[in-house]
């Protein structure tokens, strides 16, 4: 691996990863590109698969936007062989949810590039779309804002409470990474030794030391968000610690499952939900109601969300796609991390941190024969 | 080879045993030490060593210990021992062997009196062929010293007429003289 | 015929005089109706008289004494002749009818045969003899328990409180005599201290007893302790013994938990008698304790471990078949062919061939199928029929339409459950064709009106409620099929272990939960589809892993029985440990078996051998096994249908008493091949030591061969040597079964045997060539040195450290201690849990070699019901995947224990299902989170519909 | 996994029980059930079950 320098000064940082991603279909780096751009109105960012290098042109995977995690593209890309090699574009909650995925057989990682991209968070879609539209808020402005790790956020406007208690800035489990984050005038992008071979001469590319106020201010930024996170679920576990607070707080929910689909981890064709099982009888209804006096229509609501977490909070990387898609607002991201972090913790697992760990679900240990 | 006892150290003789077995008849090897002999024994409690540790000393040939131990003397002969051994070995005819060898060997510290009482008692056995209580009582008192030990119970026996006064003798004495001759010769 | 009148017991069958003058009455009656013209009123009928139940089970009836009769007092009587007894009132007189328990000592009244429904009794049935034709005999005639009135100082037949071991057995179970409470005959009373004596009648020279080894009793005895202090908790028990003879594949840990965890004391001494205090009833043993001093314990029960003696027909039988018994009225086989007598074609089994356990009795039938199977081998297949069923009718256009037969299982259900009612019930649940009552549903002809009720009322779904479906409900099922419905279309309510039995004191409420059980199985029974099972080919070739004994005489085996085989050998050459063993205990030579099975197997076509050979990989499942083996540079791809894992195991090396520091420290397996090789000129005096690494930390387990591998050496010695000295120092004497008569041929030719314990090891010092043994002789207490010219190590069986490759190659379970783990211990000691996987030899335990040899053949006659079939059949309960749901996540394929469930890649990822090799269990179906796992018969929405019908 | 989802939605941890119980172990398992029973008794109603839902 080779640190090299991507100058752009005096000119835009947009510019300079619009020659960065060009080069890489023109070089043959890869033979197509999911990256994400901006639409023409400017005021949203959509994932896109390029495969003529004169087709892109507002390259922002760095615009501090997601409409949905890329891990889930990557799936339909590579569920089966696309026998070509893609790069694909990923902040670090995408990565990880990519190396759940693998691990589930929904992705393979075979003919993939990955390139990750460093990430302050990112605001909710029609935040961003309102501020982007008044051109308060593009890539490039969030670069000169965010990049000393300043004013992130505008005005009362903030990035996505689950990015502000995300401590994983730079991405891991990439071949690839587009540092921006602490640093000047300039990306450091680390890439393999063959590929900065091919890139070098088409970007002046420049090998470099990783500077070392990069590397602290990634450090204090990681420390206060692990605090924050710390607080944060310290606050839920003291709101959440009886039915009433969460059944009052699940009371909106329109059992809607947007955030099942949103999930990047929600793999399943069909939820059991829309299936057969939960189809019933009218007569069925009626019977249980007659049993209990009085039930609630839809029933399964609370179900729903604890068949989920059972499911999938083992896996749960944390990425809030869930509550940005929920029109209730209701505080998914949180439920699913707060209580997915204890059951990960019972088996010593860290959803997205390493392809070779096994999912517990898989695995048994004889220590399990105990009750606990 | 020897073995640690309290006195020291004693040699083993591995081939004691085959005298023991020729004298007794006993095929006393094939004892496997259940202690069923000893839990049945009626005297084992009151004896230095109880019939299995008897057994094993044979077989390691701890002969001093043996003829000088007060086992073989204090042995009731009830049989008890043999009749329920699972190896079927009658310790009371080791044990008689064992006696005999004592006597022969005169090793008699263990229990003197005993010896005393079974000569007193065959001495009158000899001469009667028949037990006459009060001339055998009055012999072994007083070779064993103890003249007046006992005299209570006597003169009780005594008055109830356990004791007759003389000698009866038995038709046949002549036999019974012939067997005390013949067990002399071997 | 008209005319003709009878009457009588010539009608009836044996009858009361009453019953007779009532007939009589009858036919003059009827005779008068006949003259007379008129229309005949009585014709003869059996009568269907309520007969009284009835009741001598148990407690049901409380004592009462005799009801007194009321005598007029003697003052009364005095001068005149009034009736002195005033005989019973009414009431007194049905008090003292009320006694009668009606025990019925046949006299051939026949009111039995009248009470029993399906008429299962007849009288008239007389001994009848029937001629088989068979190519081969299997005798099992099994043993009889030793009579404890031989050893009358036990005080059996005597005291009430001593029980014999199967007494006390039968007392232990629920269905015994105190309906599993344990409590003491004379007074009723649970006990608190209970005795166990072992050894009664076995390992007694005398003509009370047998010789032998009864080779069961240490273990039973400890078995029944723990299970006596579960029944009473703060049991006291004691075991009194000789050796304990804890040899068999996890019995030592079975024997450390009893001591340990449950407390079972165990004093190393018999008993000479046992004594009744006769008011209590309790009984006093003296014994000598392990410190010399003696004590005197009262204990409330006393159980004789009683030994095994020769079935009584034995003799009879050895006598018609023309086979020869040994010495003790057993027929006890050649030490190298288990399973065979003296005749050709009359094989044994069981402990017809002397006294053990189920895992070897189990064995050594299998072996005695083996041989038979052998001498069979072209007539296989010859006798049976294929059943025909007509064909399948298709109902998957019908409404549900189900019929419901409720049991009354006798009395076992319906003396507690209201049956009418819960067919009354049945009859008005939705989809409910047809209820109907049956006294016994699985007798002959119940099975017959379930078909026929099928067709009548065109029923598409079937319920019994009844017993358990793991007995019977493969025949419901089968009368499914031939009434032309898919079997599975069938759900079994078990309204007897569920309801009856548990709710004995409740009946109303049992009845009603056997109404919801009902009702849970008939909403069940709707959603139900029909399962067809599906087959797969089978390779009809084995592969037997390992070359030793067991190896080959598995592999000739199965050869003899027809069927290719491959043997692969690891080392160069075959044989395995037998290699080392020159002589038997019994005087055979293994080196001449040994020779003769290699050239049988050069010369048998059907046998590859393949020596020099390593298991690489194995892949494939039951019928249809691929195995790449590793032959020099080259590796060859094997396909076979079974496994045989006969692995062997090797000789533990010491780490202690000097062992590789000084030259005359040997192990049992070197001394014999000094003592073949003659090179122990000059030695005179020989310690063995025991149980070397064995029974202590790091090798728990007993190695169950080295107390015979000592003996026999030392007889060696002896036998070329009468003049030396062996001693063997020894924790138990562990000479099972017949191998007694050697450990006492070793005590009679001078051997001397001292015991030691595992806080007090033996020690061993060397100045020069010499060696000095220390040991504490425990039955004088008194350190005894000896001198050793030789010192041997009896270090026991260790397992190969092959052993977890090959477990994980071929998926297989270990045991602890690294041995092969079998699927049952007692009843499947040579399969793995795994179908078509098969073990045998040292790899499964320590064993000696005609044990391995008897394990072999049994494992091979294993793998033969296997191999004998063209195809296998699925289960029919297995998963199943709604490929439209399925996202191909792996999941289930990760959690599948039997090589059930694969991806399918090539077909858009999807997982799939082997249905021959999925056993039904379910754990694929609770990991797929979106529903497309499902298992045949146990779908979610079959399961809701239960759980719906429960809750109502 | 169960029970710490289950605790985080008000329903007490004592209320799931695992445990491994062999196929052989029948007296284990009916005593589990027993003592699963009497413990469920003592806890009384599932709070869960105030709510409207199922």
């Amino acid at each position: 691996m080779k640190n090299m320098s991507l100058k752009f000064t005096g000119q835009n940082p947009g510019t300079a990863l619009l020659s960065f991603f060009r080069a890489l279909l023109t070089e043959k780096a890869v033979d197509s590109l999911l990256v994400p751009q901006e639409v023409t109105s400017k005021n949203s960012v959509v994932s896109t698969l390029v495969k003529e290098a004169d087709r892109i042109a507002a390259v922002a995977p760095l615009a501090p936007v997601s409409l949905a995690n890329a891990a889930r593209h990557v799936s339909d890309l590579t569920f089966t062989d696309p026998e070509e090699k893609i790069g694909v574009v990923l902040r670090p909650c995408e990565a990880r949810a990519l190396v759940e995925l693998v691990k589930l057989n929904q992705a393979s990682l075979d003919h993939l590039l990955l390139i990750g991209v460093d990430c302050l968070g990112t605001f909710n879609p029609t935040d961003y779309s309102r501020m982007a539209g008044k051109n308060l808020l593009t890539q490039d402005v969030w670069i000169n804002q965010a990049a000393k790790g300043e004013n992130i956020g505008t005005g009362n406007v903030t990035i996505r409470h689950c990015c502000r208690t995300c401590d994983q800035i730079v991405p891991e489990n990439v071949d690839l990474t587009i540092g921006w984050v602490g640093l000047n005038e300039q990306f450091v992008i680390s890439m393999p030794d063959e590929i900065a071979s091919m890139l070098k001469e088409n970007l002046a590319l420049e090998e470099i030391e990783m500077p070392a106020e990069r590397l602290t201010l990634i450090a204090r930024l990681k420390e206060n968000r692990a605090a924050e996170k710390e607080r944060v679920f310290h606050e839920f576990d003291r709101k959440f610690d009886n039915i009433e607070a969460l059944t009052a707080e699940l009371a909106t929910c329109l059992r809607c499952q947007n955030c099942r689909r949103a999930c990047p981890l929600c793999f399943c064709r069909q939820c059991v939900f829309e299936g057969p099982v939960f189809d019933h009888e009218p007569e069925k209804y009626i019977k249980w109601a007659s049993r209990k006096g009085i039930i609630e229509m839809p029933t399964d609501t609370v179900l729903f969300h604890l068949t989920r977490l059972n499911h999938m909070g083992m896996s749960c990387i944390g990425c809030g796609q869930c509550e940005s898609a929920c029109p209730s607002e209701l505080p998914i991201s949180i439920i699913f991390r707060a209580v997915g972090k204890k059951v990960q913790d019972l088996f010593d697992y860290i959803p997205g941190k390493d392809r070779e760990e096994k999912l517990p679900l898989t695995t048994y240990k004889e220590v399990e024969l105990e009750p606990r | 080879m020897q073995i640690m006892t309290s006195k020291g150290p004693v040699m083993l003789d591995l081939s004691f045993i085959q005298e023991i077995k020729k004298r007794s008849g006993q095929a006393i090897e094939l004892c496997y030490q259940c202690q069923k002999c000893s839990s049945g024994c009626p005297v084992a409690e009151h004896a230095d060593y109880h019939p299995n540790q008897v057994v094993r000393m044979i077989q390691y040939g701890l002969k001093e210990r043996i003829l000088n131990s007060s086992f073989i003397w204090l042995c009731s002969g009830c049989e008890t021992c043999g009749a329920r051994c699972p190896n079927g070995i009658k310790i009371a005819a080791v044990t008689d062997a064992l006696r005999e060898m004592a006597v022969k060997e005169r090793a008699l510290s263990g229990e003197k009196n005993i010896p005393l009482f079974h000569n007193a008692f065959l001495n009158s056995v000899r001469r009667d062929g028949r037990v006459h209580e009060l001339s055998m009582m009055a012999q072994y008192k007083l070779r064993s010293r103890t003249l007046f030990a006992d005299l209570d119970i006597g003169l009780k026996m005594f008055k109830k007429g356990k004791f007759a006064f003389l000698p009866k003798r038995i038709k046949r004495l002549k036999e019974v003289r012939q067997i005390f001759k013949e067990a002399a010769k071997q | 015929m008209p005319g003709v009148f009878a009457g009588g017991d010539a009608v009836t069958g044996p009858k009361t005089v009453i019953e007779a003058v009532a007939a009589g009455k009858l036919a003059a009656e009827s005779i008068h109706q006949y003259l007379q013209g008129l229309e005949l009123k009585n014709t003869f009928k059996v009568s269907e008289e309520k007969v009284a139940p009835l009741r001598f089970a148990g407690d049901e009836i409380p004592r009462f004494e005799p009801e007194p009769v009321s005598c007029a007092e003697p003052v009364e009587r005095a001068k005149n002749f009034s009736e002195v007894s005033a005989g019973y009132t009414l009431q007194q007189a049905k008090k003292e009818a009320e006694r009668c328990l009606n025990c019925g000592v046949c006299s051939e009244c026949l009111e039995c045969t009248k009470v029993c429904l399906p008429a299962a009794i007849d009288h008239s049935m007389s001994d009848e003899e029937i001629e088989l034709a068979a190519g081969a005999v299997i005798l099992s005639p099994g043993f009889e328990p030793f009579d404890a009135r031989l050893r009358q100082e036990f005080g059996w037949g005597i005291y009430p409180n001593v029980l014999t071991s199967i007494q006390f057995e039968r007392m232990l179970s629920a269905s015994g005599p105190f309906q599993g409470h344990l409590v003491r005959p004379s007074d009723k009373t649970e006990p608190k201290k209970i005795a166990f004596i072992q050894c009664i009648g076995s390992r007694d020279s005398t003509d009370k007893g047998s010789e032998y080894c009864s080779a069961v009793c240490c273990m039973y005895a400890t078995k029944q302790a723990i299970i006596a202090q579960e029944h009473v908790p703060g049991l006291e028990t004691a075991i009194f013994y000789i050796d304990v003879r804890a040899f068999g594949k996890d019995f030592e840990k079975y024997y450390d938990r009893a001591r340990l965890e449950h407390g079972v004391r165990y004093e190393k001494c018999i008993v000479s008698t046992v004594r009744e205090l006769q008011q209590e009833k309790t009984l006093r043993i003296k014994y000598r304790k392990a410190n010399g001093k003696f004590a005197e314990e009262d204990f409330d029960l006393v159980v004789l471990s009683v030994g095994l003696r020769p079935s009584a027909s034995a003799g009879e039988l050895a006598g018609r078949t023309g086979i020869k018994l040994n010495e003790y009225g057993f027929c006890q086989p050649d030490e190298f062919k288990p399973g065979c007598t003296s005749k050709e074609g009359v094989f044994v089994s069981g402990a017809f061939c002397g006294p053990k356990d189920i895992p070897e009795t189990v064995v050594e039938s299998s072996a005695a199928a083996a041989h038979a199977s052998c001498l069979l081998s072209t007539a296989r297949g010859s006798l049976t029929a294929a059943k025909e069923y007509p064909p399948e009718r298709d109902v998957s256009d019908e409404e549900p339409s189900v019929g419901v037969f409720v049991c009354n299982c006798g009395i076992n259900i319906g003396g507690i459950i209201n049956v009418p009612e819960v067919v009354k019930y049945a009859g008005g649940l939705r989809n409910v064709k047809y209820a109907e009552e049956f006294l016994f549903t699985c007798s002959q002809d119940n099975i017959q009106k379930i078909k026929e009720r099928i067709i009548e009322y065109g029923l598409n779904r079937l319920v019994v409620a009844s017993c358990t479906p793991r007995t019977h409900a493969p025949l419901f099922m089968s009368s499914m099929r031939e009434a032309g419905l898919n079997p599975h279309l069938f759900e079994q309510a078990n309204i007897r272990e569920h309801s009856a039995w548990v709710h004995r004191d409740q009946p109303a409420a049992a009845t009603e939960k056997a109404k919801e059980l009902v009702s849970m199985s008939v909403a069940k029974a709707c959603l139900l589809e029909p399962v067809a099972t599906s087959f797969i080919e089978v390779n009809r070739r084995a592969l037997v892993a390992g070359g030793g004994m067991a190896g080959i005489t598995a592999a000739l085996s199965l050869a003899g029985q027809g069927f290719d085989v491959y043997l692969v050998e690891k080392e160069k050459e075959l044989g395995g440990n037998a290699r080392n063993l020159f002589y038997t205990i019994q005087g055979n030579n293994p080196q001449v078996l040994l020779g003769r099975l290699v050239n049988q197997l050069q010369e048998n076509p059907r046998i590859t051998v393949l020596t020099g050979a390593e298991i690489k990989e194995v892949s494939g499942y039951v019928g249809n096994y691929r195995t790449k083996v590793k032959l020099g540079r080259e590796i060859r791809e094997l396909t076979h249908g079974v496994v045989i894992m006969a692995i062997g195991a090797r000789e533990a090396r010491p780490e202690e008493y000097m062992y590789g520091e000084h030259p005359s420290v040997l192990t049992q397996t070197e001394l014999e091949h000094k003592i073949v090789g003659n090179e122990l000129p000059g030695v005179k005096n020989i310690v063995m030591i025991q149980c070397v690494g064995s029974r202590q930390e790091g090798r728990p387990y007993c190695s169950r061969i080295c107390c015979s591998h000592a003996i026999k050496n030392a007889l060696k010695i002896k036998e070329i040597n009468p003049a030396a000295n062996v001693f063997i120092l020894y924790r138990d004497v562990r000479m099972y079964g017949f191998m007694e008569k050697y450990y006492k041929k070793a005590r009679s030719k001078g051997v001397i045997f001292i015991r030691y314990d595992l806080e007090n090891k033996p020690s061993v010092t060397a100045s020069g060539s010499h060696l000095t043994l220390q040991v504490n002789d425990p039955v004088l207490g008194e350190q005894v040195s000896l001198d050793a010219d030789l010192l041997v190590l009896s270090t026991g069986v260790a397992p190969r450290s092959d052993n977890e490759k090959l477990s994980w190659l071929f998926k297989v379970a270990l045991t602890a201690d690294r041995f092969f783990a079998e699927a049952h211990m007692k009843l499947r000691p040579v399969d793995f849990a795994a179908d078509g996987i098969y073990l045998c030899g040292l790899g499964h335990s320590p064993k000696l070699l005609g044990e391995s040899i008897a394990q072999a053949n049994a494992a091979a006659v294993r793998a033969v019901t296997l191999l004998s079939k063209d195809r296998l059949e699925s289960l029919g309960i297995v998963a199943t995947v709604d490929e439209d749901c399925c996202k191909g996540c792996g999941l289930c394929v990760a959690v599948c224990a039997y090589d059930a469930r694969y991806l399918d890649r090539e077909n858009g990822m999807i997982a799939r299902v082997h249905e021959v090799l999925c056993q039904g269990c379910g754990a694929c179906v609770a990991s797929c989170p979106s529903g497309a796992s499902q298992q045949k018969g146990f779908a979610k929405q079959q399961i809701i519909a239960m759980a719906d019908a429960a809750l109502g | 996994m169960v029970k710490t989802i289950l605790k985080q939605f008000g329903i007490p941890e004592e209320r799931v029980w695992f445990r491994f119980i062999s196929a052989s172990e029948g007296k284990l398992f009916g005593e589990t059930v027993q003592q699963m029973v009497d413990a469920l008794k003592k806890l009384g109603p599932n709070p869960l079950k105030m709510q409207w839902e199922i």
